[in-house]
């Protein structure tokens, strides 16, 4: 009877995520972390009982098969009879995996999608849709808004330091759901930052070659590449464009930079890529510098968004202790109220459940690599916030050498 | 005046320099049994293949009760009463052989009488113990002998039930005993002796094959080919006199 | 020369040949004849490694459950169980049944490809005389893709493919069908020929007649055994023989 | 009356089924799948149980298109595909119910059937198969294009549900499965599939007997359209998504995958290679690292030793062919249950020379 | 912009008729439609990576020791696994996707879902008609040259190429010629797979590494292959300029439809196929009975 009391008082989390690769490691490692963190200081405090905390992984190969991902899902939820799932990357995959665990009446708190129209479903539909919670990354249309954020800053640096006076711009935008609404915003604001915009491409995300493109970018005279590339095209347009030396600065979101392995995967041609990122090391919180070390020590890897389980388990940690009970319509009410300070910045949910960006929330940052280095550039005296540690971009140098 | 039941007119086929086929014309009455000979590359097969429509002539048309063949599907020749055997045998392998008759049973034409699909396998037994294959009909066409295999081209050809019949070399591969018997086979299906329940009436032929003796015996008339050309025709005994048939064909022995 | 000695091949639940015992001798002009479905292609196909070489394509299924046994000897040595190309090296070759050209290869290629194991440029040139004076319309008919010739073209490029080999024992499977009557009784001269220059030769041919005047000795094949052999004026002595089997 | 009936349906049984334990045994297992569900309340296995009889129509309609016509397709996803995007769309645009959407979307996979087939009408061989590889392709090109529509990436979601319990939506799949691969096995067992084979094994022999080629291989693009696109349809209310997924290469080489595995040209080849595989996969998540690569190398090994399949190697080994007959006999038999003949003597085939 | 289209489609077009020919070889002359050639393509990257990366290796030696290592990964293959399935087409193209998967699986585990790059012969870039291209696009442009030059000779000119092509039509003929057909269907297999390693030491470098590298190129290759016509050298390459025009097009003039460059090449290659249903260059029996 004691054993079953103790096996009773267990939260089994699921971590869901393509586990062969580096989404589905830092969907492990983040949320690791946390149920180390958690088990040691003696589990979640549910009233005035504790549970430990009991991560179930699940390899969802999301990225191969959206109808496994939501068979290993299912798997969790009825065999380990897991109580919240966190992760999931592929959009498409974590729309069908919401859609399960919306029929299975669990929490789901997505780490690492970013399309909007799945918290959207939260407002249309509440009473369906209100165990979904979004922690990492921002929606697609906050993603769009900073990075232009970002290009307007770069763009601030090309006409002070290279004395234009409407740089060109080329949108490189993969055809994917979240890059729908970069491009339309991009359409819309360049012009009003006082730029030009020379063209978009919209590769698909499977490309395997782009110098295509990105000739055809050259041609067009761009100078500045405004990009989201989330996929492995990430790399190969940021290896071709070094290789290439194309007279072009490149920023916006470009996922695959935010790895560590970065620089070596593009043979060092990647260097000056700069994307919007979700953690730096720079004190975005004072929790930001301490839990970047630890988590970079562990996995032998730069925290990516999709480490958001970190964040995600927490937060949940907290509604859970709040509420003092498991109940989940109690435990959403308490979510619903989460200010929480993580290392990305403090996570507040929208009315939709889905994370708000802004000064004094989630800001978001932009990160560069400079010679080797990943540096933090941006928020740059953005709405007053400059975090600590922060530098300037810097103009890649054939691109100076071109344009002056 | 009536149109000739089948009629060739002017009809010429070119592979590139070669001119195979060489404005050629000839009528064949439904009560005939014409047999089609020349030296070897003489366009005879070609010939086969233009009127069953497997290739396209580049002039010239085909006539057949009165309709026009040309730039008909081959399948559309079949049912309209036009059978014909190819000299290169290709059976459906993996098929056993009364299968590979009852797919012609299942051809619109095969299935004119108004017979049930019940009776289709029956039918192609009939022609497979004309073509004297029936002990074999339940082994698949790969394992049979090449003699076998031009009478299951044979039974192939017939159960789809034709007016006309051609047949390309129908006793390559057999041997004299065998000739015999099947060359009696054929002069009674064209004179509308019964065979099975397929035939009440007879069919015309067009039979080519080198094996003289035995085609002169049952055809009425030959029409001789030369590089694509007619040369002669006429009744087997004008034929094997005629010198330009001996040159170019037969040879002093043939004769 | 050749000699098979109790050849059984059966083919799954089928017994396609049955005890076949045989024997060619050097310069020998050996007929084999027998009614369609005897097994005649059969026993020049497990000769020549053929049928082996099948039950090695098709292992693994029904269809590659065939069985041989019985030996068989070439100039000494034992070959059944050898791959056919070492058979075909030896000099032992078998011009098949159905002509079998490389469709898509053009009658010179075809040609050259039954040289592949002839050294030499010279050799290569004198056999290749050899057959396009045998046959003219080979020469004629050089660039075209093998598979559009006419059925007695494709015939005539069959042998001339078989001697491009230069063979010491040379396997012919019915090679008159198809064939005009002024080209086959060329060929059949050709092949005395052939055979007096000191080629020995196996021959499988529906022209009884012929086969039989022209062979010094015969073998007849029914039934998956062999029921006579012997001379031409023994097997016609024979009267059940000369009706059922022979038809003259 | 119904005496005799009943007499007559328990003689066939003993007759046609118990005498050959490839069929006795295909009847247990189709059996244990209908009663299992009962048993079960877990709605992953019901999920898979449901997934499996959904895929077995589907690897069954490839089956019948290059098993048996030959025109092997490697772009089968396109039908499938077709299907669960209309289904979804009339669905969520018209709110029709999915009885009337599974077969809509099955329609349209028919036209997506003919697209195909009438431009593969001149290919031949390798040249088609390459060819249809190409089509879901271009069709997942126009989904990313007309977004508006198709949802883009993301698909169509928030359809409605098939059924309102997992249970009886299991029992939907498994009726539906087991009905229409019995009508394709009926299929390919009429006059219709005796012309399919002859189109596979020789079209130029078939035209010259006859069979209008053009009409029948449309025919069979379209048939395996209808069944492959009810499989679509059905996948899509289950999923209750349908994505550009639904088009993968990888899709429609797993029903090339199964098929083989099983046994081509079968159709219960293809069924049983559906069943075997389909939760082996499952089960091998129990080594979620090295999960793929065992699947691969089952399927490289199992290959290699029956290349013709798994359901024909184990029928050759617990049935005998009658060298005479041809029918189907256990093994345990020595002679044939037809014609008596010995099973285990072996048959002199030639024949003597006095025919015609 | 003229320029711009043709340098692209030029370079593009010979990393993929080096892809394609080794593919076409296999293809049209042994009848095996391999699907696992691109995975060979993809352990050679991996190879020349670990040699240079881990081991340390110059390029030209690393580059040399994986074309051999992986003829004999694939010839071991062909062996083992394939040659006994010849027979049974389907299987075979079973087994090739499974092999496929397996080596994607292995090079997944030992190297883990990461984006590597493999080092080429020479970095940088250079200028052709005033468009930028990678130096190793233009050393592809020239090996490529040679490289179907050696095959065509091969193929054309050697007693070895014609027993190859004579295999390819009948192997039981060829037999009877004294051709040993499983060492030439081997030796086939062989050069194949050595000529998808070339191509995964030259084109490979141009993109990046990642276990499922194989799958996007083989569906090009085989739209190359099948344009050009079963088994021919030349249609290997009209096929691949026609492929990489009809994508440097797209992304030239439509650049917002970059994503269709994959549905628009094989729009254009069912069009060709339905003017010439065997290709450009495949040979058409037609009637052939
Ligand atoms: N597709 C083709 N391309 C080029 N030449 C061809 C083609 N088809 C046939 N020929 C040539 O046309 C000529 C006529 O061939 P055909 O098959 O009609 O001859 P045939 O009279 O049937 O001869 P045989 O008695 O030897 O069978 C031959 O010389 C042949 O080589
Ligand atoms: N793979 C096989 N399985 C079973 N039976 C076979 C197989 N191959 C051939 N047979 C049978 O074996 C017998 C011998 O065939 P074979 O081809 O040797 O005859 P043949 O003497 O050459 O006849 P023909 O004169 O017609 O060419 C035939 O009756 C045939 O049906
Ligand atoms: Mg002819
Ligand atoms: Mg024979």
């Amino acid at each position: 009877a004691r054993e079953e009391a103790e096996e009773s008082r267990v939260i089994k989390i699921g971590v869901a995520g393509p586990m062969q690769f580096v989404h589905g490691q830092h969907h492990w490692l983040g949320a690791e972390m946390a149920a180390e963190e958690i088990n040691a200081a003696g589990g979640i405090k549910v009233g005035d009982e504790y549970y430990l905390v009991e991560l179930v992984k699940i390899d969802t190969n999301e990225l191969l098969s959206v109808e496994d991902a939501t068979n290993a899902v299912e798997r969790a939820l009825a065999q380990d009879n897991i109580d919240l799932l966190v992760g999931t990357i592929r959009t498409e995959a974590a729309v069908a995996i919401q859609e399960l665990m919306m029929d299975n009446e669990k929490i789901f708190i997505t780490c690492g999608a970013s399309l909007k129209q799945m918290a959207d479903k939260v407002g249309q539909d509440y009473e369906r849709y209100k165990y979904w919670f979004r922690v990492t990354p921002l929606n697609g249309e906050l993603l769009a808004r900073a990075s232009l954020i970002l290009l307007q800053y770069v763009g601030q640096v090309m006409k002070e330091d290279l004395g234009l006076e409407a740089p060109k711009v080329a949108v490189v935008c993969e055809e994917a759901a979240a890059g729908d609404a970069l491009a339309a915003a991009a359409q819309q604001v360049i012009p009003s930052f006082g730029m030009e915009l020379v063209g978009i491409w919209r590769p698909s995300p499977q490309a395997t070659d782009m110098t295509a493109e990105l000739t055809a970018i050259r041609g067009a005279g761009a100078q500045i590449i405004y990009t989201y590339l989330s996929s492995a095209a990430g790399v190969t347009y940021a290896k071709q464009w070094g290789e290439l030396q194309i007279p072009a600065a490149s920023v916006g979101i470009n996922v695959e930079s935010q790895a560590m392995g970065f620089m070596e995967a593009t043979d060092n041609y990647g260097d000056f890529e700069c994307s919007l990122n979700t953690y730096a090391l720079v004190e975005i919180t004072e929790k930001t510098v301490d839990w970047y070390n630890r988590f970079t020590e562990r996995a032998g890897e730069f925290p990516t968004y999709n480490a958001g389980t970190y964040d995600a388990i927490n937060i949940y940690r907290e509604a859970v202790e709040r509420a003092g009970t498991l109940e989940t319509d109690a435990v959403i009410a308490e979510l619903e109220q989460t200010r929480h300070t993580s290392a990305a910045g403090v996570q507040v949910f929208d009315e939709n459940h889905d994370v708000i960006w802004g000064p004094g929330y989630a800001t978001a940052v932009g990160t560069q690599w400079q010679n080797g280095e990943l540096k933090c550039v941006w928020p740059y005296n953005w709405e007053g916030i400059t975090y600590p540690g922060t530098v300037r971009y810097q103009i890649p140098p054939w691109v100076a050498e071109a344009l002056q | 005046m009536t149109a000739p039941f089948f009629q060739v007119e002017q009809l010429t086929k070119k592979f590139g320099g070669l001119t195979a086929v060489n404005n050629i014309s000839f009528t064949v009455q439904p009560d005939e049994m014409v047999g089609l000979i020349g030296p070897n590359g003489a366009g005879k097969s070609t010939l086969v293949k233009l009127i069953m429509g497997i290739l396209k002539p580049d002039r010239g048309s085909i006539r057949f009760k009165g309709k026009e063949l040309r730039g008909q599907n081959p399948w559309d020749i079949v049912n309209r009463g036009i059978a014909g055997t190819f000299q290169n045998t290709r059976p459906f392998r993996r098929l056993p052989i009364i299968a590979n008759v009852m797919v012609s049973c299942l051809a619109p034409r095969g299935r004119r009488r108004g017979e049930w699909v019940k009776r289709i396998e029956a039918k192609a037994r009939d022609a497979l113990e004309f073509a004297g294959i029936s002990d074999l009909a339940l082994e698949p066409a790969a394992h049979l002998s090449h003699g076998d295999l031009k009478r299951l081209e044979i039974a192939r050809a017939i159960a789809t039930d034709p007016e006309l019949l051609i047949l390309d070399e129908p006793f390559g591969g057999l041997n004299p005993v065998e000739t015999e018997l099947l060359a009696k086979s054929i002069r009674r299906l064209h004179r509308g002796g019964r065979f099975g329940r397929l035939h009440s009436e007879g069919m015309a032929m067009i039979i080519i094959e080198h094996k003289l003796s035995e085609l002169m015996k049952i055809v009425d008339r030959v029409i001789v080919l030369h590089f694509g050309e007619i040369i002669a025709a006429g009744t087997p005994r004008e034929i094997v006199k005629n010198p330009a048939v001996i040159e170019a064909y037969l040879g002093e022995e043939g004769a | 020369m050749l000699e098979v000695k109790n050849l059984t091949v059966c083919y799954d639940t089928a017994m396609l040949l049955n005890e076949v015992s045989l024997k060619v001798n050097r310069g020998e002009l050996v007929g084999l004849v027998g009614p369609n479905g005897a097994g005649k292609t059969t026993l020049m196909r497990a000769i020549s490694g053929l049928v082996l070489w099948e039950r090695q394509m098709k292992r693994g299924t029904r269809a590659g459950n065939i069985t041989l046994t019985g030996e068989v000897y070439f100039q000494g040595q034992r070959i059944d169980g050898l791959p056919p190309h070492r058979i075909a090296r030896m000099g032992l070759v078998l011009c098949p049944e159905r002509r079998r050209p490389f469709s898509e290869l053009s009658v010179e290629e075809n040609l050259k490809a039954g040289a592949y194991r002839v050294r030499g440029r010279r050799a290569y040139r004198d056999t290749l005389e050899l057959v396009y004076q045998m046959f003219p319309v080979l020469q004629k008919r050089a660039r075209q893709v093998s598979a559009t010739l006419s059925g007695g073209e494709q015939q005539m490029l069959a042998l001339g493919r078989a001697l491009m080999t230069r063979p010491v024992l040379l396997c012919i499977d019915e090679p008159s069908t198809g064939l005009s009557p002024l080209i086959k009784g060329e060929l059949f001269a050709k092949i005395g020929e052939i055979n007096r220059s000191g080629i020995t030769m196996l021959l499988v041919e529906q022209d009884v007649r012929q086969t039989l005047a022209m062979a010094g000795r015969s073998y007849i094949l029914s039934h998956s055994k062999i029921v006579a052999q012997g001379k031409k004026d023994e097997l016609m002595a024979d009267e059940t023989i000369r009706q059922s089997y022979l038809g003259l | 009356m119904i005496r005799v009936w009943l007499l007559r349906l328990y003689r066939d049984f003993k007759g046609d089924i118990l005498a050959l334990p490839g069929r006795t045994l295909a009847c247990l297992a189709v059996l244990a799948l209908f009663i299992a569900p009962l048993f079960i309340r877990d709605t992953y296995i019901l999920r898979i149980i449901t997934l499996t009889a959904v895929y077995a129509v589907f690897a069954a309609s490839w089956d019948l298109l290059s098993g048996y016509v030959g025109q092997l397709n490697l772009g089968h996803a396109l039908f499938f595909g077709v299907a669960a995007y209309t289904s979804a769309m009339l669905n969520l645009h018209l709110g029709l119910p999915p009885v009337l959407t599974i077969p809509l979307g099955a329609l349209a996979a028919v036209m997506a059937g003919l697209v195909v087939g009438i431009p593969c009408l001149r290919l031949k061989g390798q040249y088609l198969s390459l060819a249809t590889l190409a089509f879901p392709i271009i069709l997942k090109g126009l989904v990313y294009l007309f977004k508006e529509y198709t949802g883009g990436e993301l698909g169509i979601s928030g359809i409605s549900r098939l059924a309102g319990s997992r249970l009886v939506e299991c029992y939907i799949a498994l009726a539906l499965g087991a009905v229409l691969c019995f009508l394709i096995w009926k299929i390919t067992d009429s006059n219709l599939g005796l012309i399919f084979h002859a189109i596979r094994e020789d079209e130029i022999t078939a035209r010259a007997s006859g069979i209008n080629t053009t009409a029948y291989k449309l025919l069979a693009f379209c048939l395996s359209g209808l069944f492959a696109g009810i499989a679509g349809g059905f996948f899509a209310h289950y999923m209750r998504l349908a994505g550009p997924f639904t088009l993968d290469v990888l899709l429609s080489f797993q029903a090339i995958i199964w098929t083989i595995f099983g046994g081509i040209t079968t159709i219960y080849g293809s069924v049983a290679g559906v069943i075997i595989l389909f939760p082996l996969m499952e089960i091998l998540r129990a080594f979620p690292e090295i999960r793929m690569l065992l699947f691969a190398a089952v399927i490289v090994i199992v290959l290699r030793f029956m290349p013709e399949g798994v359901v024909p190697w184990f029928l050759d080994r617990v049935e005998k062919e009658c060298p005479r007959c041809k029918e189907r006999n256990a093994f345990t038999r020595t002679r044939c249950r037809v014609c008596r003949v010995s099973l285990s003597e072996r048959e002199v085939r030639a024949r003597t020379t006095t025919r015609a | 912009m003229l320029a711009n289209i043709l340098v692209t489609t030029l370079v593009n077009g010979a990393a993929y008729a080096m892809l394609a020919v080794g593919f076409s070889l296999i293809f049209g002359v042994g009848r095996i439609i391999n699907l696992a050639h691109t995975a060979y393509y993809m352990l050679a990257g991996y190879s020349i990576f670990t040699l240079v990366r881990v081991a340390g290796l110059a390029y030209v030696p690393a580059m040399a020791l994986s074309i051999l290592l992986v003829t004999v990964v694939a010839v071991l293959c062909y062996k083992l696994l394939i040659d006994p399935m010849r027979e049974h087409e389907t299987t075979v193209l079973i087994i090739t996707i499974a092999l496929a998967l397996v080596f994607q699986e292995l090079m997944l585990k030992y190297f883990g879902g990461h984006f590597r790059s493999v080092p080429g012969v020479a970095e940088g870039s250079l200028s052709i008609l005033g468009v930028q291209v990678t130096r190793q696009q233009a050393i592809t442009c020239a090996v490529l040259a040679v490289i179907l030059a050696a095959v065509w000779l091969l193929l054309h000119r050697t007693r070895f190429g014609l027993a190859v092509r004579a295999t390819a039509q009948d192997m039981e003929a060829a037999n009877l010629m004294g051709m040993d057909v499983s060492r030439i269907a081997t030796l086939t297999a062989a050069v194949s797979a050595a000529l998808s390693a070339a191509a995964g030491a030259l084109v490979a470098p141009l993109n990046i590494l990642e276990p499922h590298m194989w799958l996007n190129p083989l569906t090009i290759i085989l739209a190359i292959i099948v344009l050009g016509g079963m088994g021919s050298i030349k249609g290997s390459i009209y096929g691949a300029a026609i492929i990489a025009l009809s994508e440097s097009l797209v992304i030239f003039l439509i650049p917002q439809g970059s994503f269709l460059k994959g549905a628009f090449s094989l729009l254009i290659m069912i069009i060709v196929l339905l003017i010439r249903p065997e290709g450009l260059f495949g040979v058409a029996l037609e009637g052939e009975r």
